[in-house]
């Protein structure tokens, strides 16, 4: 295992540096076994809600990117198990202030109901603050066992950071996927 | 004391002596304090212990110790399971184990992993034991990231850096005995006398034999146990004995024999079956999918919603499938949707249904007529229940 | 304050002991400067409900104790504020399993509908686990600022306890009032 | 690492080309990870922070940090409050301070009290400041229990083991200056440079002015400045500057004025006044009940059901008073039952409403008039606003 944890502590590192996404994905292609982010509520999806009752919704403000990314619909979702950092203090791909972002975590491919493409997501979620508990969102397509962790999203990826303590989730864009998720 | 002095003189001026009536002439008695409730040496057969996620602050989950017969008193007491925990119990040690994590400063600072040991008739913490290294798997709650071994003597404890690893407890002695590597395997069956098997990444199952210090004596892998890409197995089994009945994201259920010192998939998998009504089709769905009950009958909880994704939306039916004729013997519709379901070892077992909404039902296990309903009262996010063999 | 804490330190320990409520309210009227139990969530009392959505009310069992002791409305805790230990795994006098009971608190006095007795009541609070989270409660009648704190229920009692984390409270019969209450 | 390899494998066998429509060429960019968002050094002052009590784990407690603007997008952060906590916000030093209370094993274990210092760019936490003792008071938070005073460049917080006392914080060099026995005394109201007052029992106030070292130079008992029987003030008063504007319980209010070393009841309490609809009769009622602008109006948050015990019961209205006129010269209708007011310095002030159901609500601070919903959104039990001043 020494040799998986050197590739994961390089893997943080380099993401740390801010190294290019490219350099990542290349790395990514090469072979990570992922791993998920984290907690499920069953039906959680429906007990989500948005910033408030009748809210405007939280777009990216270009049509290539449709959708209110405080409703658990929004299309980068499609695998998430959390709270919605949106709703939290920080963005689709930002952590709240006062969190840490976990520097790996699990990759889900959605695809974008404008250009048709499938993106690489990745779920990392923002740790060292306690339970957001805002629009708790909870999908699973290709969601897989524990025992396949780069498709399972039930771990708490708050691992790689300095508190294991969960505050919310990210769906970061990390690069176009070469493949049609299945 | 010059502020107390008055303070006790203001304390005392607010009275004015009543006439109590005729009806009561003797007033209610005064009661002991300190009180403390305690619980029963032997638990009832129809007690549960549901495991309460506590989404609003994971740091604080909590077990909830649960009285199926008791529509207005159900919650009989709480012990922490702090941050992803998983528990145990034990009726022959009269304990409870929670395998836990802790912060110096709640969120914050330096952690400590521990098994806390509670007493069942207390819920008093009896000792700890601290697991080394700050690596135990913190996932949305498994029973099968915590298990015993050697006859409840020792207890093994999944860990997750991400390189996985199980530590194996001595739980007489409360001392750490090993940690053997688990590299692309996950969750712990207990195997044989001594010993556990785990899922891995390429279908196989790896099993593991102990020593007596803890230490691997012997290892085997069986290939090919599952297909992870077409037929998934939800990792928690409903287990009757040592027997572990697993099922797929599309109701495919196989057995395996944990009995011996290397487990023994057994011939012969089935489907729970499918049924009107099914949008697009029924699958198994929730956290808790599949319980047994004593006679040897599967109850699985089924969603009519099935689809890729659908398998921890939850159910709204119960199928009670009967392994030995590999056929579905009752459909039991349930009262909304279920997230968990756990079978208890009552002389008249009934069916507990753990919903999404946090109520608690209870139903008959041989008929599946709703019996009573526990409301909302016992836990915020009730994700596993069990039974207290 | 030496004083004041030697005095505390007895109640508390004498309470331990059992000593008999009698001479435990002649050392009150004596005069102790009581604290008090608990939270408020304001508007609690509407938000309380009891074991279940149609449950049967747990009672004395006798006409001279009547009411639902899962119900914020019985006659006990009219100045109770927190989570009802009845709903707890506790009684209306005892306390869940696993939990301490704090050995000190603050007195109410509360009018027995019944018998029209006013009864000293110790909002005796549960230590050592965390929020039972079922049937808060918080009735005011007779609580005052935090500057007279035997009238005031703000204070979390769970002091004289080995932790001070607050799990529930009961309300327990300590004797009758001399007078009553305003 | 064999499983390794297989997981790998099938990872990346997960995948098939597709072709993007025409109409967008470039596929949406990659994103920088890791991204963690910062807040403006000067937070706007239509910003507020929002204690959330946190009823259903009350050891996990929080701020809310709220841009009141924002209907769909309000929290901007959490800042931990554990256990009972307070909290200060100081914007010349650019600091939030949470007075907080640990455990070694998040319920049980050894206790340890600290100001926690986070940085009002970051949320991060800067470093703590540990009281000694356990003896930091644990109540439903009320801001006057934790306090500056000398510039800012000390704290103050009180004590109650049930003895009551306050310990002298130095925020410069994060160390403990004293501690001052304050038997039969409640709350803390910062008294001019360097001191504080507090209530007590006999009604009286209690004021003490502190030395360079923290030590108590001078102290001084001004009596009977309130009637706790007949008109018990709220413990948490509008602060306008150096005055302190408090309530009754029956809507007598009262001002204090705290800028010199010994405090000054200002001559003249008056009452809000009374209204139809009262059943019985209109008071004030709520966790946080009066509030004040900076043109020199309070807002007071009033029920029409007051009555023995309703002054926690919340609100259905805000009374605007005119201290100096001594005349209330507004109502506000609420929409629903509101248990914390606040007011911003905005240039258009708000009238912030933390509603018993977890809505914040907008209102025009001049006319009462609904401006915006922030939904339930950021605070599960919000019982304070705290404005940014």
């Amino acid at each position: 295992m020494a040799g998986f944890d050197k590739l994961t502590e390089k893997f943080a590192r380099r993401i740390a540096r801010g190294t290019s996404r490219r350099s990542m994905l290349a790395w990514l292609g090469a072979g990570m076994t992922g791993a998920a982010t984290f907690p499920v509520l069953p039906v959680a999806r429906a007990a989500t809600h948005g910033g408030g009752p009748t809210h405007s919704p939280v777009t990216a403000g270009i049509d290539q990117d449709p959708g209110d990314r405080t409703s658990c619909d929004y299309w980068r979702y499609c695998a998430i198990d959390g709270f919605l950092c949106t709703c939290c203090g920080g963005s689709v791909s930002s952590c709240p202030p006062g969190t840490e972002m976990s520097p790996i975590t699990w990759i889900g491919t959605c695809t974008n109901p404008a250009d048709n493409r499938a993106y690489i997501i990745s779920y990392n979620d923002c740790c060292g603050t306690s339970s957001c508990g805002q629009c708790l969102c909870n999908r699973n397509e290709g969601d897989r066992p524990q025992v396949r962790p780069q498709s399972n999203n039930d771990y708490n990826w708050c691992l790689g950071s300095q508190s294991s303590v969960y505050n919310c989730s990210t769906a970061v864009i990390v690069g176009v996927a070469l493949d049609q998720p299945k | 004391m010059r502020f107390l002095a008055l303070a006790l003189a203001l304390s005392v001026s607010a009275s004015a002596v009543s006439a109590a009536p005729a009806a009561y002439p003797t007033p209610l008695p005064e009661e002991p304090i300190p009180t403390v409730k305690a619980l029963p040496k032997a638990w009832p057969k129809s007690w549960v212990v549901i495991h309460d996620f506590y989404f609003a602050s994971i740091l604080d989950g909590r077990l909830a110790v649960v009285d199926t017969t008791s529509a207005n008193q159900p919650l009989k007491g709480l012990v922490r399971a702090a941050q992803f925990a998983n528990s145990l119990v034990s009726r022959q040690r009269g304990e409870i184990y929670t395998a836990e994590t802790f912060f110096s400063r709640l969120t914050r600072g330096e952690r400590t992993d521990a098994i806390t040991i509670w007493d069942m008739e207390t819920l008093q913490p009896k000792g700890e034991i601290v697991l080394p290294g700050g690596k135990r798997q913190q996932s949305v709650t498994y029973p099968h990231l915590f298990q015993f071994t050697n006859g409840e003597h020792w207890a093994l404890v999944a860990n997750f850096t991400p390189a996985q690893s199980v530590t194996v407890v001595d739980l007489d002695a409360r001392k750490i005995l090993s940690e053997i590597d688990l590299p692309g395997c996950a969750q712990i069956y207990p195997t044989g006398e001594r010993g556990f098997s785990s899922f891995c990444a390429d279908g196989s199952m790896f099993s593991v034999t102990l020593d007596d210090k803890g230490q691997v004596a012997s290892s085997k892998t069986i290939a090919k146990v599952q297909d992870i890409d077409k037929q998934p197995l939800f990792s928690t089994p409903a287990m009757m004995g040592k027997t572990g009945w697993f099922v797929s994201y599309y109701g495919q259920v196989q057995g395996f024999d944990f009995s011996g010192p290397v487990p023994r998939p057994l011939p012969g998998a089935f489907n729970v079956g499918t049924a009107e009504g099914g949008a697009p089709e029924w699958r198994p769905g929730g956290w808790q999918v599949i319980a047994a009950d004593a006679k040897g009958l599967l109850y699985v909880l089924m969603s009519p919603n099935g689809r890729e994704g659908s398998h921890k939306d939850g159910g709204t039916e119960v199928w009670v499938i009967d392994p030995a004729k590999k056929a579905r013997v009752a459909r039991f519709p349930l009262r909304s949707v279920g997230v968990a379901v756990g079978v208890t070892p009552e002389d008249t077992p009934h069916l507990i249904v753990a919903r999404a909404d946090g109520v608690i039902d209870v139903h008959d296990a041989a008929t599946g007529a709703f019996v009573r309903s526990l409301g909302a009262t016992v836990a915020a996010n009730p994700i596993l229940i069990t039974p207290v063999p």
